[in-house]
C-alpha cells in the first residue's frame, strides 16, 4: 500500500470511528459487558467530537466496497454539524445514563440511543449520497426507539404517528435520490450542481427531509414524540437529530451553486407558515415537551425561511449558507439547554428555585431573540440575508420576524409557566442534571459569540436601533402572554389534544380494522373436494351401468360397426 | 362356392345368436352356452372355407387343424368356466340351474 | 469426464447420497444424521464455491445426456446458475442446522431429512439446469421431494395445504410441460447459454411465441406464487418452521422465480420479447402482485401468514426486474433480489419458527412484548422486517435501489410509484410486529412456553438466523465490494452484454 | 454346436423355459419356488441375450419345424418383441420374488397357512404358463399361433385371478374369462375373414398381400375389437377393476402389467405393421378417442375409490387410455417415432404398474384391510413400500425422469407438430387426475395415526418390499436411458421407418 | 295396495323397456352380421389357401394325413401349446375346488356296471385305433383322446372312484406326460436338426406315433379330470 494509501485508510477509518464507536457499543451491549459498557456511555461521542475539533477538512475518502460506494469527509459545515451534534449528543448521553439508571429496559433503550447517535455523526460525516440516506434512515428509525420508550399508550401512539412519518420521509427521499442518480448519473454529493431540479424532486426532497425538521404538513410527530421521549433523548432529537434534516437539504440542494425560484417559493412559504403554525400549535398544549415542540415547529420553520431564501440564486445561496448554519447552531443549542432544564424539574421533587428558573429563561429568551442572547445574533443574521435579498424579502422579513418573535415569546413563557410549579418525581441523577444544564448554558451563552462566523453578526445585533427592534418584540410577547393568560388561563387545551389524537388515530385505526381478515372463518372446504364428493354418485351408477351385459353388448356391436365403417 | 357361403352364413348367424344370448340371458349356464354356440359358429365357417367341392383340388387342411385346436381351446374354456360358475354358485345366491330372472347381473365387485 | 463434469456430479451428490443414505439410518441415530447432514452441505458448498471461481475465470461445466432427438438433458454451469446454486446451498446448511434444533424429539426425522436432502439436491439441479427439459426435470421432482416436507406434520390441516401444493404445484407443471415442447416444436431445442432463439422466428411464429411464453410464465408462476396462481403458498405455511423457509427462500418459490429469469433472459432473450411486446404483461402481474401480497398480508394475524403473503409481494420484484430486461439496472435489481429475498425471508421465517417452538407465538397479536424474552430472534427479525421494508443498509435496499434505477432508465416511472407504495405497504404490515415485539407489554403467559437452555432458546435454533440476518446486514454493507452478491450479479449482466 | 450366438434356435428359449417348468412346478409339491424363480431367471438371461443377439446380428427369424411360411409357424425377434419380451422378463423376475415373499408371508400366519399353501401350490404353474403364453405371443409371428398364446394367457389369466378363492375374485374372474372368450372368437372370427381373403397365417406374408380389400377391413375391424375387450379400453373395461382388485396381490401385478399388455401389443402390430396401408386417419382417430375418454374415465373412477386396490386398478384402465391416444398421433411426418414410443410406453407402466400393486398389496398384508381412509402410520413401518408407491406414482403421472415423461413428451410434441392440439388437452389432463388420485392415497401414508399404534409390529419381508422399489426405480430412470430402449425398439422392426438417427450417445 | 300396485307398474314398465332395448340389440346385431355376411360374400372366389402347399410337403412330413401332417409337424408347435391349454384347465379347475364327493354309492344298477366293463376296453381298444390311423387319415391324438376321455367320464359316473383311488402325483405325472414328451421330443429334434419340431430325416413318422400316443393317454386323462369337476384330496394338504 502506498503512502498515500495508508494515509486515505487511516483517514477512513478514523472517520468511521465517529459513527463506528456507538455502534461498536451497541454489539457490546448484545453481549454480558452491557453493564459496563453503558457506564462508558457518553464516551462514545468522544471519537466524534475530536474529529470535529481536529481533523483537516475537505479532505474526501473513497470507501469503493461500503454500500454501494461508500464516501465519506469533513467540510467546513459538516464540521459545525458534527461538533454540535457531539456536544449535544455528550450532554444526552450523560443525562440519559443517569436517568435510566434503573430502569429496566436500559439497556435497549440505550442501544437505540447509541445507534440513532451513530446514524447522526455517520450522516454528517458522509459525502456520497446513499451514506447519507443509510445514516438518516438509520438515525430515523432508531430514534423510534427513544420515542416510544416508555412504552405508555401515549407513547406507542406517538411513536406511530412518527414511524408513519417516517416511512413516508424514507420513501419520499428514496424516490427523490433515484430520479437525482438517474438525472445525475452519479451517487456523489457534489455532482449534484449541474442538476436541473424539477418540481417533482424538490417535493420529494421536501418531503423527504422535511419530516425530520416537521416541516408543516409533516410535523404531525413532533409535538407528541417530544412529551414523550426520555427528556435527554429529547433534547438529542430537538438539538442535535432534526439537523439531519437541514443538513440534508443543505447536502442534496447544494445552496450557491444552484438556483431553483419555485423550490424557494415553496420553502419559504411552507416554512412561513410553520413558523406560525408552531406557535399556535405549542400554545394550546399544556405539557412541556409539547410546547418545546411546539416551539421548534415554529423556528424550523424559520430555517425553512432562510434556506427558501437561500435557493433563489447562487448568490443568494452562499449567503443564505452561513445565515442558516448560525440559526441551526442556536437553535440546537437553546432547544437542548430547554430540554435540559426541564428534565431538571422532571427530576428534582421540589419545584423550581429561582436561579434555576432564570437559568433556563435564559434559552428560551435566546430563542425569542432577546439581544444579547445568541437569538439576537441568529435575527440579525437573518436579517441581514433578507436585505441582501431585495425587496420583497425584505419586507416580509420586516414583518414576519417580530410576529414570530412575539409569537415564540409568548411560547416560551407559557413553557416557563409550564414547568413553573411543576415538580417532579424524584428521579435519579440531579447533581449530573444541573451540571448538565450548566454546561448547556454556558454553550447556549458562549460559542456563537465567540464564533468567528458569527462576529460580525454579533458586533451588529449590540448596535443601537438593532438593540431595540430585539427588544420590543420580547416586551409586546410578555405582554401578550400575561394578556392571554388573563383571559382564557383555563382553556379546554387537554381536551383538544385529545380531539386530535382521536381524529388521528381513529382513521389509522379503521383503515387497520378494515384491513383485518375477519377472525376464524369457517374452514373453507375445498371446492374441488365439494364438486368430486357431489360427483362421485353419479360416477358410481354411471360405471356401473357401463358394467352391464347390455352395454357391453351395445358398446361391443357399436365398436365393431364403427371400426367396419371405418376401415372399409 | 355357393355351398361355402351357405356354411359360412350359417356360421355367421350362429355366431350372432350365440352374442345375443350372451348378451341378454344372465343366467352364467346360458352364458357359457352362448359362447359356444358362438364357438361352433366360428369353426363352421372356418370348416367352410376349407371345403372344396370334390374334384376341383385337394381340401386345405390349415382350417381343419385349425377348427381342431379351436375345439380343445373352447372345451378347455367350457370346462374351467363351468367349475368357476359352479363356485360362483356356490359362495353367493345365484342358482345355476333354476330360474334366471334374480341374477340380472353379477354384482359389481368392491367399490 | 472430465474434471468440469465431475465437479457438476460431485455437486449433485453432495446432498444426494447423504439423503439416501439417511433415508436408509434408523430413526434414533440422529447424531450420525446430523453430521452426515453438515457435512453435506459443507461439501457441496465448498464444491460450489470452486465451481463459481472457475465460472469466473471462463472454465465451462457441461453434462450433456442425449435422451431422444431433440431431447436432451444438459447441465450447464453458468454465472447465473452459480448465484442461485450459492444461495440454496448456503441456505440450506442454515435452514439444516435449524431443522436438527426444531425437530428435536419429533417422530420421522429421518424421512424429514432424506428429502429435505432430496430437495437441497434438486434445487441445485434446477440452478445447474442448461435447457428447458432439464429445468423442467428439477422443477417437477422439487414439488415431489417438498410434498412430504409440506405435509411431515401428517394432520388434517396440512394434508389439505399439501393436496393444494399438489394441485396448484403439477398444473403449472403441466402448463410448463405443453409450452416447453410447444416451444420445441417451434423453435426446436433452445439451450440456456444460447441466450435466446433465433429472432427469424418471430416472423412467422410471432403471436404463438407470445402464447408460450405466457404459458411458460403461468408454469414457472405457480411457484413462484404469482397472482393468481399464489393460494398454495399461504396454506402451505402449515409445514414446520424449517420447510417454509425452505419453500420460500431456498427453494420453491425461488425456483420459480429463477424460472422466470431463465425463460426471460435465456429463453427467449431481451431482444425477443422486446420484439414480441410482452414483456408489460409481465410487468403488470408482477405489479398486481406486488400489492395483492402487500395488501393480504396486512390481513393476517398468523405471522407465517403474513410472512407468506409477504413473500408472494416480494418474489415479485424478481418477476417485475425481468420484465425491464432491456435495462441492465433493473436486471441487477433483479436478480440481486433472487438473493436478496431469500437471505431476508429466511431470517424472518427462523425467527417466526423459534417464537413458534420456544414460547408457542403463532399469531402477531401475542407477540406483544417478545423481544424482552427474545431479544436476539427478534433483533435477527427486524433486520429481516426492515430489510423487507428497504431500509439502507440491508439487502433489501440495495434491490429496490437498482430496480428503481432501472425502470427509471427505461423510462417507467410508474415502477417509482410500484416501489413506493409497496415500501409502505411492506412497512405497514411488519413495523407494527416490530414495534409491538419490542415495546408492546406482554400480555399474560405465552401460549407454551419451554425452557430452552441458558439463551433465550436452543442454540441450534438461535444461530441460524442471528447469522443470516447478519449477512442481511454485511451484504448491504459490502454490496459494492470486489466479492459480494451484488458484484456477481454484475459479473452476471455483463455476461449477457446488457 | 447348433446354438452359435448368431443361431436363431434361441428365440425358442423364452418359450419352452417357463412351460418346462410349468410343467415342473405342476408335476412337484416342494421347493416349485426354486424352478419358477430359476425359469424365471433364466428367462431373464435370455431375454437379455437376445436383446445382445438383436443389435449384434440384427433380427432373427426361427422357422419352427425347419417349415417356412406360409406353411409353417415364425418365431422373429425384432425390437417391438423384444422390449415386451424384456418387460416381461423384469416384471416376471420381480413377481417371482414377491410372490414368493407374499406367500410364505400369508402362509406363516397359522389361521389360513393351508388354504395359502394351496393357492402357492397352483399359482406357480399356472404363473408359469402364462409366462410361456405371453413370450409365446411376443415372439409368434402367426396369427393363428397368435391365438392359441392369446388363449393360455386368457385361461391361466382367469385361473390366476380366481385364485384367491374370494366369492368377488371368482364372479370377477367367470366374468373376465367370458369377456376372454368373447374377444377370443372374434379374434377367430377375423382371422377367419383373413384367411379367406388372402390365405396364408404368416404376418410377414400377410403384411405384403394387405391391399385394400374389405376383408382385410372386415378382419382388422374383427381383430381389433376381439383384442380392444382383453385391452380393457374403455367402455369394455368394466371386468378389469374387479377382476384385478380381488386377485391375489402378485396376481394382480401379472394381470394389471403383463397380461393387458399382450393383447395391446398385438393391436400394435396390426395397426401399423400388418395392417398399416389399409389403416384409415379416422380409424385411428376414433381409437385416439376411445383412449381419451380411457383416460379421463379410468383416472376419474380412480379417484373416486376408497379401496387401494381398486383404484390401482382403475389406474391401469386410464393408463392404456394413452397407449391409444398415441394411434392417431402416429400419421405425422415428423413424429414418426410415436408409434414406437407407445411399445416404451407400456414397458416404462409394466414396471410402475407391478411396483405400485405390489406395493398395494404389501400394504393390505400389513393393515389387513386397504381402505384409503385408513392408511395412517405406514409410512413409518412401511418406508420402503411408500417409497415404492410414491415413485411409482411419480412414474404414472409423467413426471421427468420417468420413462413416461419422455412418451408423453413425444406425444405432446407429435401434437403439436400435427396440430392435434386436443390431444395435448387430454393427455394432461389425465396426468393430473392421475396426480390426485396417486397423492391421495401418498398423503393419507403420511397421516400419523392418534393414539393406538399398530399392533403389528413384524416387518414385512424383503422379497415383499424390495422388488416393489427396484421396479419403480426402474421405471423412474427408464426416462434417463431412454435411448436404450427406442434403440433396441428401431431394431428391425419392420413396418414404418426406421428412427433415432444418432440418438444414442 | 297402492304400493303394490306401483311395484307391479314398476315391474311392467321394465319389461317393456327390455323388450325395447331386445329388439334394439337384435336389429344392431342382425346388422353387424348382415354387414359380415355381405363382405364374406364379396371376398373373391379365387381363395388360394394352403391345400396346395400342404399337399406339395407331403411327403416330407412323414405321415399321410394332410390334418396330421399340419398338426404335428407343419405346425406342431400350435398344437404343442394347445396341449397346455388343456392342461392349463385341469390346473384352473383344480386350484379352484375339490372334486365333489359323490353320495350314491350304494345303488350302481349291475347294467351300468356291465356296460362300463363291457365298454371300457373297447374305448380303449378304438382310442388306440384312432391314434394309430390318424398317420394315414382323420383321426389323431385329439380324436383318441376324446375316447379315453369318454372312458374315464363313463368310470367315474359308475361311480368307480379311481380318482380317489390313484395318487395324485400319479395322476400329475399322467396329466404332464404327453406335453412333456411333446417338448422333449421338440427339443430333441432342436438339438439334432437345429429346428425346434424339425424331425431328423426318416423319423418323423415315428416321433409323430410317439408323440400322439402319449398325448391321447394325458388328453384323455385330462378330459376325464375336468369332468371330475375338481382336484383330488391328495394334490395339496388342505
Amino acid at each position: 500500500m502506498t503512502p498515500a494509501g495508508l494515509q486515505t485508510t487511516m483517514y477512513a477509518l478514523i472517520l468511521s470511528l465517529a459513527a463506528g464507536t456507538p455502534l461498536m457499543m451497541v454489539i457490546l451491549c448484545c453481549t454480558p459487558l452491557r453493564v459496563r459498557v453503558l457506564r462508558l456511555l457518553p464516551l462514545a461521542t468522544v471519537p466524534a467530537l475530536l474529529i470535529a475539533l481536529t481533523a483537516p477538512c475537505d479532505v474526501v475518502v473513497e470507501v469503493g466496497w461500503f454500500f454501494m460506494g461508500g464516501r465519506m469527509g469533513l467540510d467546513e459545515t459538516g464540521r459545525i454539524f458534527l461538533l454540535l451534534s457531539g456536544f449535544v449528543w455528550l450532554l444526552a448521553g450523560f443525562g440519559s445514563r443517569s436517568l435510566l439508571k434503573d430502569d429496566n429496559d436500559q439497556v435497549r433503550f440505550h442501544m437505540f440511543f447509541l445507534t440513532a447517535m451513530a446514524g447522526n455523526f455517520g450522516l454528517i460525516l458522509a459525502k456520497g449520497m446513499l451514506g447519507y440516506y443509510l445514516f438518516f434512515a438509520m438515525m430515523s428509525f432508531a430514534a423510534y426507539g427513544l420515542v416510544v420508550h416508555k412504552g405508555s399508550e401515549e407513547a406507542i401512539r406517538a411513536g406511530r404517528r412518527y414511524l408513519l412519518l417516517v416511512m413516508i420521509g424514507e420513501v419520499a427521499l428514496f424516490t427523490a435520490l433515484i430520479i437525482l442518480v438517474h438525472t445525475s448519473g452519479s451517487t456523489v454529493l457534489e455532482d449534484f450542481a449541474g442538476v436541473s431540479y424539477g418540481p417533482l424532486i424538490l417535493i420529494l426532497l421536501f418531503v423527504g427531509f422535511g419530516v425530520k425538521i416537521g416541516a408543516l404538513p409533516l410535523h404531525g410527530w413532533m409535538m407528541p414524540a417530544y412529551q414523550t421521549t426520555p427528556i435527554p433523548a429529547a433534547a438529542a432529537l430537538a438539538g442535535s437529530m432534526v439537523n439531519a434534516g437541514i443538513l440534508g437539504w443543505l447536502r442534496f440542494l447544494p445552496l450557491g451553486q444552484i438556483s431553483c425560484p419555485k423550490g424557494a417559493v415553496l420553502f419559504i412559504v411552507a416554512g412561513g407558515l410553520a413558523a406560525v403554525y408552531g406557535v399556535v400549535a405549542g400554545l394550546n398544549s399544556k405539557q412541556a415537551g409539547a410546547v418545546l415542540g411546539g416551539s421548534s415547529i415554529s423556528q424550523m420553520g424559520l430555517i425553512t425561511v432562510i434556506f427558501g431564501m437561500g435557493l433563489f440564486d447562487q448568490n443568494a445561496g452562499l449567503h443564505a449558507t452561513p445565515v442558516l448554519i448560525i440559526y441551526v447552531v442556536h437553535h440546537s443549542l437553546a432547544k437542548s439547554s430547554l430540554f435540559f432544564g426541564y428534565d431538571l424539574v422532571e427530576r428534582q421533587g421540589k419545584i423550581l428555585s429561582q436561579l434555576q428558573l432564570a437559568a433556563i429563561l435564559l434559552p428560551a429568551l435566546a430563542l425569542a431573540g432577546l439581544p444579547f442572547t445568541s437569538g439576537a445574533i441568529a435575527k440579525t443574521a437573518f436579517k441581514e440575508l433578507a436585505v441582501n435579498l431585495g425587496d420583497p424579502w425584505y419586507g416580509l422579513s420586516a414583518f414576519f420576524l417580530p410576529v414570530t418573535a412575539i409569537g415564540t415569546t409568548i411560547l416560551m413563557l407559557h413553557f416557563m409557566a409550564v414547568i413553573r410549579y411543576s415538580r417532579g418525581s424524584d428521579k435519579p441523577g440531579r447533581t449530573v442534571s444541573r451540571i448538565i444544564f450548566a454546561l448547556s448554558c454556558v454553550a447556549v451563552a458562549v460559542p456563537l459569540w465567540l464564533w468567528p462566523g458569527a462576529n460580525n453578526f454579533a458586533s451588529h445585533s449590540v448596535a443601537g436601533i438593532k438593540l431595540l427592534q430585539g427588544v420590543w418584540p420580547v416586551a409586546g410577547g410578555c405582554l401578550l402572554f400575561f394578556i392571554w393568560r388573563r383571559i382564557s388561563f383555563t382553556t379546554k387545551v387537554e381536551a383538544n389534544d385529545q380531539k386530535r389524537k382521536i381524529g388521528f388515530d381513529t382513521i389509522m385505526d379503521t383503515v387497520t380494522s378494515l384491513l383485518q381478515e375477519k377472525e376464524h372463518q369457517k374452514p373453507q372446504q375445498d371446492r374441488l373436494v365439494i364438486f368430486i364428493s357431489r360427483l362421485v354418485p353419479h360416477l358410481r351408477k354411471a360405471e356401473k351401468i357401463m358394467g352391464r351385459w347390455k352395454v357391453v353388448g351395445l358398446s361391443y356391436i357399436a365398436m365393431c360397426l364403427i371400426l367396419l365403417f371405418l376401415l372399409l | 362356392m355357393i355351398t361355402t357361403l351357405l356354411y359360412s352364413l350359417t356360421g355367421l348367424i350362429l355366431f350372432g345368436m350365440g352374442f345375443f344370448t350372451l348378451i341378454i340371458h344372465s343366467h352364467p349356464l346360458r352364458k357359457i352356452l352362448a359362447v359356444n354356440v358362438m364357438g361352433t359358429g366360428v369353426f363352421l365357417i372356418l370348416v367352410a372355407t376349407a371345403y372344396i367341392p370334390l374334384g376341383q383340388g385337394e381340401i386345405d387342411p390349415v382350417p381343419h387343424a385349425m377348427v381342431l385346436t379351436g375345439i380343445v381351446v373352447s372345451v378347455s374354456v367350457t370346462a374351467l368356466a363351468l367349475i368357476l360358475a359352479c363356485r360362483v354358485q356356490e359362495t353367493s345366491n345365484i342358482t345355476l340351474l333354476k330360474g334366471t330372472k334374480q341374477s340380472e347381473d353379477i354384482k359389481e365387485t368392491g367399490a | 469426464m472430465n474434471s468440469g463434469q465431475l465437479l457438476l456430479i460431485a455437486i449433485l451428490l453432495s446432498s444426494f447420497i447423504p439423503g439416501i443414505i439417511i433415508f436408509c439410518l434408523p430413526e434414533e441415530k440422529h447424531r450420525l444424521r446430523t453430521r452426515l447432514n453438515l457435512c453435506g452441505s459443507i461439501l457441496k458448498i465448498a464444491l460450489i464455491l470452486v465451481m463459481n471461481a472457475g465460472i469466473y475465470y471462463g472454465h465451462v461445466y457441461e453434462i450433456r445426456i442425449p435422451l431422444i432427438p431433440g431431447v436432451e438433458l444438459l447441465l450447464n454451469g453458468d454465472p447465473l446458475s452459480a448465484l442461485f446454486a450459492t444461495l440454496s446451498s448456503v441456505l440450506w446448511l442454515l435452514t439444516t442446522i435449524y431443522a436438527v434444533g426444531y425437530l428435536e424429539g419429533s417422530p420421522n426425522r429421518s424421512h424429514f431429512f432424506g428429502y429435505f436432502s432430496l430437495c437441497v439436491t434438486v434445487t441445485i439441479g434446477i440452478a445447474l439446469a442448461g435447457n428447458l427439459v432439464t429445468f423442467l426435470l428439477f422443477y417437477e421432482m422439487l414439488t415431489l421431494t417438498t410434498y412430504p416436507l409440506v405435509i411431515h406434520r401428517g394432520t388434517e390441516k396440512s394434508l389439505r395445504a399439501g393436496r393444494n401444493y399438489l394441485i396448484y404445484a403439477f398444473s403449472g407443471g403441466a402448463v410448463f410441460l405443453v409450452a416447453v415442447v410447444w416451444l420445441q416444436a417451434v423453435v426446436g431445442p433452445v439451450d440456456f447459454s444460447a441466450a435466446g432463439f433465433s429472432p427469424s422466428y418471430l416472423d412467422s411464429h410471432g403471436p404463438v411465441l407470445t402464447i408460450i411464453f405466457v404459458l411458460l410464465i403461468i408454469g414457472v408462476g405457480v411457484k413462484a406464487a404469482l397472482v393468481p396462481l399464489h393460494g398454495w403458498l399461504p396454506q402451505a405455511m402449515v409445514a414446520p418452521a424449517p420447510v417454509s423457509a425452505l419453500l420460500h427462500a431456498v427453494a420453491v418459490v425461488k425456483a420459480g422465480a429463477f424460472g422466470i429469469i431463465r425463460i426471460v433472459l435465456d429463453v427467449y432473450g431481451a431482444q425477443n420479447l422486446l420484439l414480441l411486446g410482452v414483456l408489460p404483461l409481465l410487468a403488470a402481474v408482477a405489479t398486481v402482485t406486488i400489492f395483492y401480497g402487500s395488501i393480504r398480508a396486512l390481513q393476517q394475524d398468523d405471522l407465517k401468514r403474513r410472512l407468506a403473503y409477504s413473500t408472494i409481494s416480494q418474489v415479485s420484484y424478481i418477476a417485475l426486474g425481468m420484465s425491464m430486461v432491456d435495462q441492465p439496472l433493473a436486471v441487477i435489481g433483479g436478480l440481486i433480489h433472487l438473493v436478496h429475498q431469500g437471505l431476508m425471508k429466511i431470517t424472518l421465517f427462523f425467527c417466526a419458527g423459534n417464537l413458534a417452538e420456544t414460547l408457542g407465538i403463532h399469531r402477531i397479536s401475542e407477540m406483544s412484548g417478545v423481544a424482552r424474552r427474545m431479544p436476539l430472534t427478534m433483533a435477527a427479525f427486524s433486520i429481516g422486517a426492515l430489510g423487507m421494508i428497504g431500509i439502507p443498509p440491508t439487502v433489501g435496499f440495495v434491490s429496490k435501489w437498482y430496480l428503481g434505477l432501472g425502470g427509471l432508465a427505461g423510462g417507467n416511472w410508474w415502477l417509482l410509484l410500484v416501489l413506493v407504495v409497496s415500501s409502505l405497504l411492506n412497512a405497514w404490515y411488519f413495523l407494527p410486529i416490530l414495534t409491538s415485539a419490542w415495546f408492546g407489554k406482554q400480555k399474560g403467559e405465552w401460549p407454551e412456553e419451554m425452557y430452552i437452555g441458558r439463551y433465550e432458546t436452543s442454540l441450534m435454533l438461535l444461530v441460524p438466523p442471528l447469522v443470516t440476518a447478519f449477512i442481511v446486514l454485511a451484504a448491504g454493507l459490502v454490496a459494492n465490494a470486489q466479492i459480494s452478491p451484488l458484484a456477481w450479479v454484475r459479473f452476471i449482466v455483463r455476461g449477457y452484454g446488457l | 454346436m447348433i446354438f452359435h450366438v448368431d443361431s436363431a434356435s434361441w428365440i425358442i428359449a423364452p418359450v419352452i423355459l417357463p412351460l418346462i417348468a410349468g410343467l415342473l412346478c405342476f408335476l412337484f409339491n416342494r421347493k416349485i419356488f426354486i424352478i419358477a424363480l430359476a425359469a424365471a431367471l433364466a428367462n431373464f438371461l435370455v431375454v437379455c441375450f437376445l436383446i445382445w443377439q438383436l443389435l449384434n446380428f440384427g433380427p432373427m427369424r426361427s422357422y419352427i419345424g425347419g417349415w417356412q411360411p406360409p406353411l409353417g409357424i415364425t418365431l422373429r425377434t425384432d425390437g417391438p418383441a423384444l422390449l415386451m419380451l424384456l418387460m416381461t422378463a423384469i416384471t416376471g423376475l420381480g413377481v417371482t420374488l414377491y410372490a414368493r415373499g407374499y406367500f410364505s408371508h400369508r402362509i406363516s400366519d397359522p389361521v389360513r397357512a393351508f388354504r395359502h399353501q394351496r393357492q402357492q401350490r397352483y399359482f406357480w404353474p399356472l404363473w408359469m404358463l402364462l409366462l410361456t403364453g405371453l413370450n409365446g405371443l411376443f415372439l409368434s409371428g402367426d396369427i393363428f399361433n397368435l391365438y392359441v398364446t392369446l388363449e393360455l394367457i386368457g385361461i391361466s389369466a382367469a385361473s390366476l385371478a380366481a385364485l384367491s378363492g374370494k366369492p368377488a375374485s371368482q364372479r370377477a374372474s367367470f366374468r373376465y374369462l367370458l369377456i376372454s372368450l368373447l374377444g377370443s372368437l372374434t379374434y377367430l372370427l377375423g382371422i377367419v375373414f383373413l384367411y379367406r381373403t388372402c390365405g396364408v397365417l404368416d404376418l410377414t406374408l400377410l403384411r405384403n398381400l394387405a391391399g385394400n380389400e374389405s376383408g382385410m377391413g372386415a378382419a382388422l375391424a374383427l381383430l381389433s375389437v376381439g383384442l380392444l375387450l382383453k385391452t380393457a379400453l374403455v367402455p369394455l373395461h368394466f371386468w378389469l377393476p374387479p377382476a384385478h382388485a380381488n386377485a391375489l396381490a402378485p396376481v394382480s401385478v401379472i394381470l394389471s402389467a403383463l397380461v393387458v399388455k399382450a393383447s395391446f401389443y398385438l393391436l400394435f402390430r396390426f395397426w401399423f405393421e400388418l395392417f398399416a396401408p389399409i389403416v384409415t386417419m379416422p380409424a385411428l382417430n376414433f381409437m385416439g378417442t376411445l383412449g381419451a375418454i380411457a383416460i379421463l374415465w379410468g383416472a376419474i373412477q380412480a379417484m373416486r375409490q376408497h379401496r387401494l386396490k381398486l383404484m390401482v386398478a382403475y389406474s391401469t384402465v386410464s393408463q392404456l387410455g394413452y397407449l391409444f391416444v398415441a394411434f392417431p398421433l402416429s400419421r405425422i411426418t415428423e413424429g414418426a417415432e410415436v408409434w414406437s414410443i407407445v411399445i416404451f410406453m407400456a414397458l416404462t407402466h409394466a414396471c410402475a404398474k407391478s411396483a405400485m400393486f405390489m406395493a398395494a398389496g404389501s400394504v393390505y398384508l400389513h393393515l389387513g384391510h386397504d381402505r384409503i381412509k385408513d392408511l395412517g402410520g405406514v409410512r413409518a413401518s412401511l418406508p420402503v413400500t411408500v417409497f415404492a408407491y410414491g415413485i411409482a406414482g411419480v412414474s404414472l403421472m409423467g413426471l421427468p425422469p420417468s420413462g413416461a415423461f419422455i412418451a408423453k413428451w413425444m406425444l405432446l410434441s407429435s401434437s403439436f407438430a400435427s396440430s392435434q392440439w386436443w390431444w395435448v388437452l387430454v393427455i394432461m389432463t389425465g396426468s393430473l387426475l392421475a396426480m390426485i388420485y396417486v397423492f391421495r392415497v401418498m398423503s393419507q401414508f403420511f397421516v400419523i395415526p392418534e393414539g393406538d399404534v399398530l399392533d403389528t409390529p413384524e416387518p414385512l419381508s424383503p422379497l415383499l418390499e424390495w422388488p416393489a422399489l427396484i421396479l419403480a426405480l426402474i421405471s423412474l430412470f427408464l426416462g434417463l436411458f431412454a435411448p436404450w430402449p427406442l434403440h433396441i425398439l428401431s431394431q428391425g422392426s419392420t413396418g414404418l421407418a426406421l428412427i433415432f438417427p444418432g440418438a444414442l450417445p | 295396495m297402492s304400493t303394490e300396485k306401483k311395484i307391479k307398474g314398476q315391474t311392467r314398465n321394465r319389461h317393456r323397456r327390455f323388450d325395447a332395448y331386445q329388439l334394439l340389440f337384435l336389429c344392431l346385431v342382425f346388422c353387424l352380421i348382415a354387414l359380415l355376411g355381405t363382405i364374406l360374400c364379396t371376398i373373391p372366389e379365387n381363395f388360394p389357401g394352403l391345400a396346395d402347399t400342404v399337399a406339395s410337403l407331403q411327403e416330407q412330413s412323414g405321415v399321410e394325413s394332410p390334418v396330421t401332417a399340419v398338426l404335428l409337424n407343419f405346425r406342431g408347435y400350435d398344437t404343442l401349446l394347445e396341449v397346455m391349454v388343456l392342461l392349463l384347465a385341469v390346473i384352473g379347475v383344480w386350484s379352484l375346488t375339490k372334486a365333489p364327493v359323490s353320495n350314491l354309492k350304494t345303488d350302481i344298477s349291475p347294467v351300468q356296471m356291465g356296460v362300463v366293463r363291457l365298454l371300457t376296453p373297447v374305448l380303449c381298444l378304438v382310442a388306440a385305433y384312432l391314434v394309430w390311423q390318424g398317420s394315414h387319415l382323420a383321426g389323431g391324438a385329439f380324436q383318441g383322446g376324446a375316447i379315453l376321455g369318454a372312458a374315464g367320464v363313463l368310470l367315474l359316473v359308475s361311480e368307480l372312484d379311481w380318482l380317489r383311488a390313484v395318487p395324485a402325483f400319479v395322476l400329475r405325472i399322467g396329466l404332464i406326460l404327453g406335453p412333456l414328451v411333446f417338448v422333449g421330443t421338440a427339443l430333441c429334434c432342436l438339438f439334432f436338426t437345429g429346428e425346434l419340431l424339425a424331425y431328423p430325416k426318416g423319423t418323423a413318422g415315428w416321433l409323430i406315433l410317439l408323440i400322439e400316443t402319449v398325448c391321447a393317454l394325458s388328453i384323455g386323462l385330462t378330459l376325464a379330470l375336468l369332468f371330475g369337476g375338481g382336484r383330488p384330496e391328495d394334490d395339496v394338504p388342505d
